[in-house]
């Protein structure tokens, strides 16, 4: 059930240049269930800036009631959130949506790829946590757009093999995730992905027909399903009046399940 | 809690407080924070003939204290509004103020002659101040003469009271209301949002996919207030308010304005719970102010009081 | 510098940045501050032939992002202007924009026939917008044909070239815009002040002592975005783009929506420095977003990106 | 001359209900002249709220390049203004405004009276410390609605007599300033008040025809003398087009200078 709370700052560092990780602490913790889930957060008092930022949820403590997020502070929002203090609250409304679905990879038969983009790397963190939990060790592939924006590589790196690429080459190798996804020698049976559109697109042009799933990101008014601003229209009807809402439906789909 | 209702026509409200249309969908999601009987009332989105997408997105950009939008009246159509989401909302008890829409003026009257008759449709709200789509919409709502005509087209079919919702993006919107009272309009509902753009500061273009959009929020209160304020005092038809509203106070001001009851739209989506909340703040507000009645506050800005007593359940 | 600098008629800007008529005086308190040489013109206050007190007082109020002013035109009168202020000004290097006013179509021609003859008077304004007089300003804004004829009644007796300043309280500002250009503008300068009001929680009654008043600040930004991207794709003389700018992005998001310069209000009674700021930031953000010239951001919003070419100075 | 200045947060205290203490630190203190000249401050980041607040300059250290003010918290701004912890900055212009005339006033021959409602009672306070340096001991009358509001009685009472008077008469006498001052054995030549408009009037016309100074506040927009928004007519010419800034001509004006 999604609920608003008053969360408490546990703690908030800047992990790479302009990255922070900021974890909360709250009885709304206990509502996370799916890796992939975001939380929609009011970042400053007031009217400015006026709607909600939806961030993912990256790790979940529900022993401690805490969870773990990773963001990117460049407008006015999430500058904000990333002045937060410790022991201070944040308004959070959440858990939002519908996350990657774990019980899509069986453990001994399926072999698993995550697929990161920068900011869309943080839920796939919970998500190979859960993965190995059931017995399934991800290979990671995570890309950054230079060195200094990389972070979680050794946190990834103890739950699986982790390729680090960078659009600029200056930290692993050069280029894009799909570059370095077509040079391992592995089979990936059920590949997860969360990043920018035209990361999402490639992969779905290349690994469509394998079971693929994507975290999309859209523009959103109230994050609950309410408002229609995050709609995307279905993939059997792609100009036609059926859609999905990425908030409330996704945001992650089964490749071919929407337009995207 | 005596202290807030409100008899409009068609409408027996336990109290003046509704989310505005657009920015409730068809009440579900909110279903799940609190009980939807709590509500005076519930504007559902606008319903339109046949299923609409509305425009491809970016669809919402954010502004200084305000937001812009521009759906393009998305609705799952007439048939499954009629079918579904009333059926469902009617397991509440509250009154449905069904926003109709169309491109033409046989859109607006297929839909208000099925919707009326909807058990739980108290009343319409016919929207001709949409400012997101190409056809219909603000085009009906910034000619007098039209706007008329549309009111008395769907006046003369539907089963239950007419509220028109007028556009802000106006010369002169007194003329509007007047004309719409002529054409047989039973109560205003205003404003509906200011035409607005934003660009992107890298691509030069605008960052709705739609180029402009609808200025909502606390940045169009002092706006709505203005207008409610004029329109208030060259009309005898109730208003229901709307633009900006986020606490008890903005409640108030509306009141004071001309407003007989009032609308969230926006603020909904900061805080799904703010209806309820600001129904419950009401009484002590009131009481805090002196009033008895929340009807007590109507049309304090206006120059004579006595012009309140018609706006009084 | 030279990516600053901006021609347009009458005007040769060192950068496009002015201080907005009445935000600013005659100048001299903000030339405590900083020289006003640095600026790239300088738009007074509105003048009318008589010496003015204009409405009483409260005559601000405070909105979201925003305030309400209705000063009323409270100004020296015609004489005194040219008498004192303007040779004053006439000690920095920096055109003067002389913003002018009046209750009727002889006010505007007595005093853009004197005051166009003042050495540094490089340009009117014509306003035709103001909202809070009950006679003139406004009125003179919101009918095409009535704007025309002032226009054209000015541009007879003016000796520079003439801006009209329009209200953006209209159903159509393209067709004002039109028609002021008609009838003979040389330039546009929009937006002004919406059309606003605020009631006092307590009593009930307007905040100001004129009831209402105009709305300006960072909440009516996309109004003015909208405004200008939709005009300055109908006319072809230039814009100087104004509402609601408070930093160096919003120069460049008016620019992109069709402006040729910009002008700051309210945004001078936040940071009495604000322009000087501006001005200085613009170079470095010119050359981060990838232009050599401050104008090949005018109009890139549009749709077609070769329109562009004759707003360049 | 007026500066803007980022001004260091040295003190905050509540010492009456709403009522805010509040020093700062800086250069701009060094350009402070006269008692009775205000700052005008942003109590907010970004806009809200969007105008600066006028708050009177109530004791000027200059020495530490520091000064005090006292303020009400009531509306957005002030409350904003009374969260400001020590060691934050807080955006200060000033000063503005021309104060209370001093040497209106000469030891020896003036009797002094100082009258004071409300949150007009802190320009009072350098005011008499100015005049005592002087070598004048002034009578102090200040006015509030009730007890709780009551501040600076001990701080004034140093400087001199000191009456107290509430509206409820829950503290001191009960009634208005003006009933005290009625009241008073002594004749005063000299009256400085500063206070509520109607407080004002009523000093006015009882007492118009001495040396009086009274402080005016307006709701202003730049507060610098540019926007025309704090103007009242001059009283030689109430209806027509001569005017006075409250801001940059005032706050304070002699009686009869201005309708008030
Ligand atoms: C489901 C979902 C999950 C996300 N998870 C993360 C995450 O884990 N870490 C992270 O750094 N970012 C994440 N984002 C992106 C994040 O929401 C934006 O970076 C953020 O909203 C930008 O806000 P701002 O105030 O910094 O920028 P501003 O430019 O000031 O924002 C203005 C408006 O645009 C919206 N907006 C701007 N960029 C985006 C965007 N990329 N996606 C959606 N809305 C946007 C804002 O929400 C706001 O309404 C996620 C987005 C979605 C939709
Ligand atoms: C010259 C001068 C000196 C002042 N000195 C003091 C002082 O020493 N201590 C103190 O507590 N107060 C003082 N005031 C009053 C103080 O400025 C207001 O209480 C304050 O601006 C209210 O702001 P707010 O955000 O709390 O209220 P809001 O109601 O949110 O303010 C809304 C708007 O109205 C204006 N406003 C509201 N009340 C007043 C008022 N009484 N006077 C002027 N503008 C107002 C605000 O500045 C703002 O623009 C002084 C006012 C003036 C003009
Ligand atoms: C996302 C969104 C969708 C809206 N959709 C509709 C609509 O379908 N019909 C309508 O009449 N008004 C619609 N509106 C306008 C609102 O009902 C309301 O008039 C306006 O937003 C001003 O109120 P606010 O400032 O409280 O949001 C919509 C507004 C928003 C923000
Ligand atoms: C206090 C005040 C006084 C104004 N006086 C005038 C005026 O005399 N003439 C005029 O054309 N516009 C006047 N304006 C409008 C501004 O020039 C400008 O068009 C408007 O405020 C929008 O810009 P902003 O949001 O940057 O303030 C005034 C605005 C304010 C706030
Ligand atoms: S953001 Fe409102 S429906 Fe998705
Ligand atoms: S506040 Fe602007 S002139 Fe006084």
């Amino acid at each position: 059930m999604i609920k608003q709370e008053e969360m408490k700052v546990i703690n908030q560092k800047e992990i790479a240049q302009s990255i922070y990780e900021l974890t909360l602490e709250g009885e709304l913790v206990s509502e996370m269930s799916q890796p992939g889930q975001f939380v929609h957060i009011k970042t400053g008092n007031g009217f400015e800036p006026l709607l909600r930022r939806p961030i993912s949820i990256s790790s979940i403590n529900p022993g401690k009631k805490q969870f773990t997020m990773i963001y990117r502070a460049e407008g006015k929002g999430t500058e904000l959130l990333s002045q937060k203090e410790i022991e201070k609250s944040v308004d959070v409304l959440g858990p939002m949506g519908n996350g990657f679905p774990l019980n899509e990879a069986a453990a001994g038969s399926d072999t698993v790829l995550l697929v990161g983009g920068g900011i869309g790397v943080p839920p796939l963190y919970e998500l190979s946590k859960r993965l190995k939990e059931k017995g399934i060790t991800a290979t990671h592939v995570l890309g950054f757009q230079a060195k200094e924006h990389v972070f979680y590589e050794d946190e990834f790196t103890k739950l699986g093999e982790t390729y680090i690429v960078t659009a600029d080459g200056s930290y692993g190798s050069q280029g894009f995730v799909t570059d370095v996804i077509r040079d391992l020698p592995k089979d990936f049976t059920v590949i997860y992905a969360c990043g920018p559109t035209p990361m999402l697109r490639a992969l779905e042009i290349e690994y469509g027909h394998k079971k693929l799933f994507l975290s999309l990101e859209e523009r959103m008014g109230c994050g609950i399903g309410a408002c229609f601003a995050c709609v995307c229209h279905t993939a059997d009807d792609p100009t036609g009046s059926s859609y999905k809402k990425v908030c409330s439906d996704g945001p992650v789909f089964r490749s071919g399940e929407v337009v995207i | 809690m005596k202290s807030l209702e409100i008899r409009l026509p068609g409408l027996e409200l336990k109290n003046p407080i509704m989310p505005a249309s657009g920015c409730f969908g068809f009440g579900r999601e909110f279903s799940q924070f609190y009980d939807l009987s709590e509500l005076g009332a519930i504007m559902i989105k606008a319903t339109t003939p046949v299923p609409r997408f509305g425009n491809p997105t970016p669809r919402v950009a954010e502004t200084s204290a305000g937001m812009l939008n521009a759906i393009g009246l998305q609705n799952p159509g007439l048939d499954k509004v009629i079918g579904e989401e009333l059926p469902w909302l009617d397991s509440y008890d509250v009154p449905i103020i069904a926003n109709i829409a169309g491109s033409q003026i046989d859109d607006y009257t297929e839909v208000a002659r099925k919707i009326s008759n909807a058990p739980n449709v108290k009343a319409l709200e016919l929207n001709i101040s949409c400012p997101n789509v190409k056809e219909g919409g603000i085009a009906f709502g910034t000619d007098a003469d039209v706007a008329k005509s549309v009111t008395r087209a769907v006046k003369e079919v539907s089963q239950v009271p007419v509220y028109v919702k007028l556009s802000p993006n106006v010369t002169n919107i007194v003329e509007i209301a007047r004309a719409v009272e002529d054409g047989g309009a039973d109560g205003l509902t205003m404003i509906n949002t200011l035409l607005g753009m934003r660009l992107d500061l890298k691509t030069g273009k605008p960052i709705l996919a739609n180029g402009s959009g609808g200025l909502s929020g606390p940045a169009i209160k002092p706006v709505a207030i203005r207008m409610i304020h004029e329109v208030s005092q060259h009309v005898s038809i109730p208003i229901i308010g709307m633009g900006g509203i986020t606490t008890v106070e903005d409640v108030i001001e509306f009141f004071y304005a001309g407003a007989s009851a009032v609308a969230v739209g926006t603020a909904n989506f900061v805080d799904p719970f703010i209806c309820p909340k600001i129904i419950e703040e009401l009484p002590a507000m009131l009481e805090k102010l002196g009033y008895d009645h929340i009807s007590e506050c109507t049309g304090r800005s206006w120059g004579k009081h006595e012009q309140i007593a018609y706006h009084r359940a």
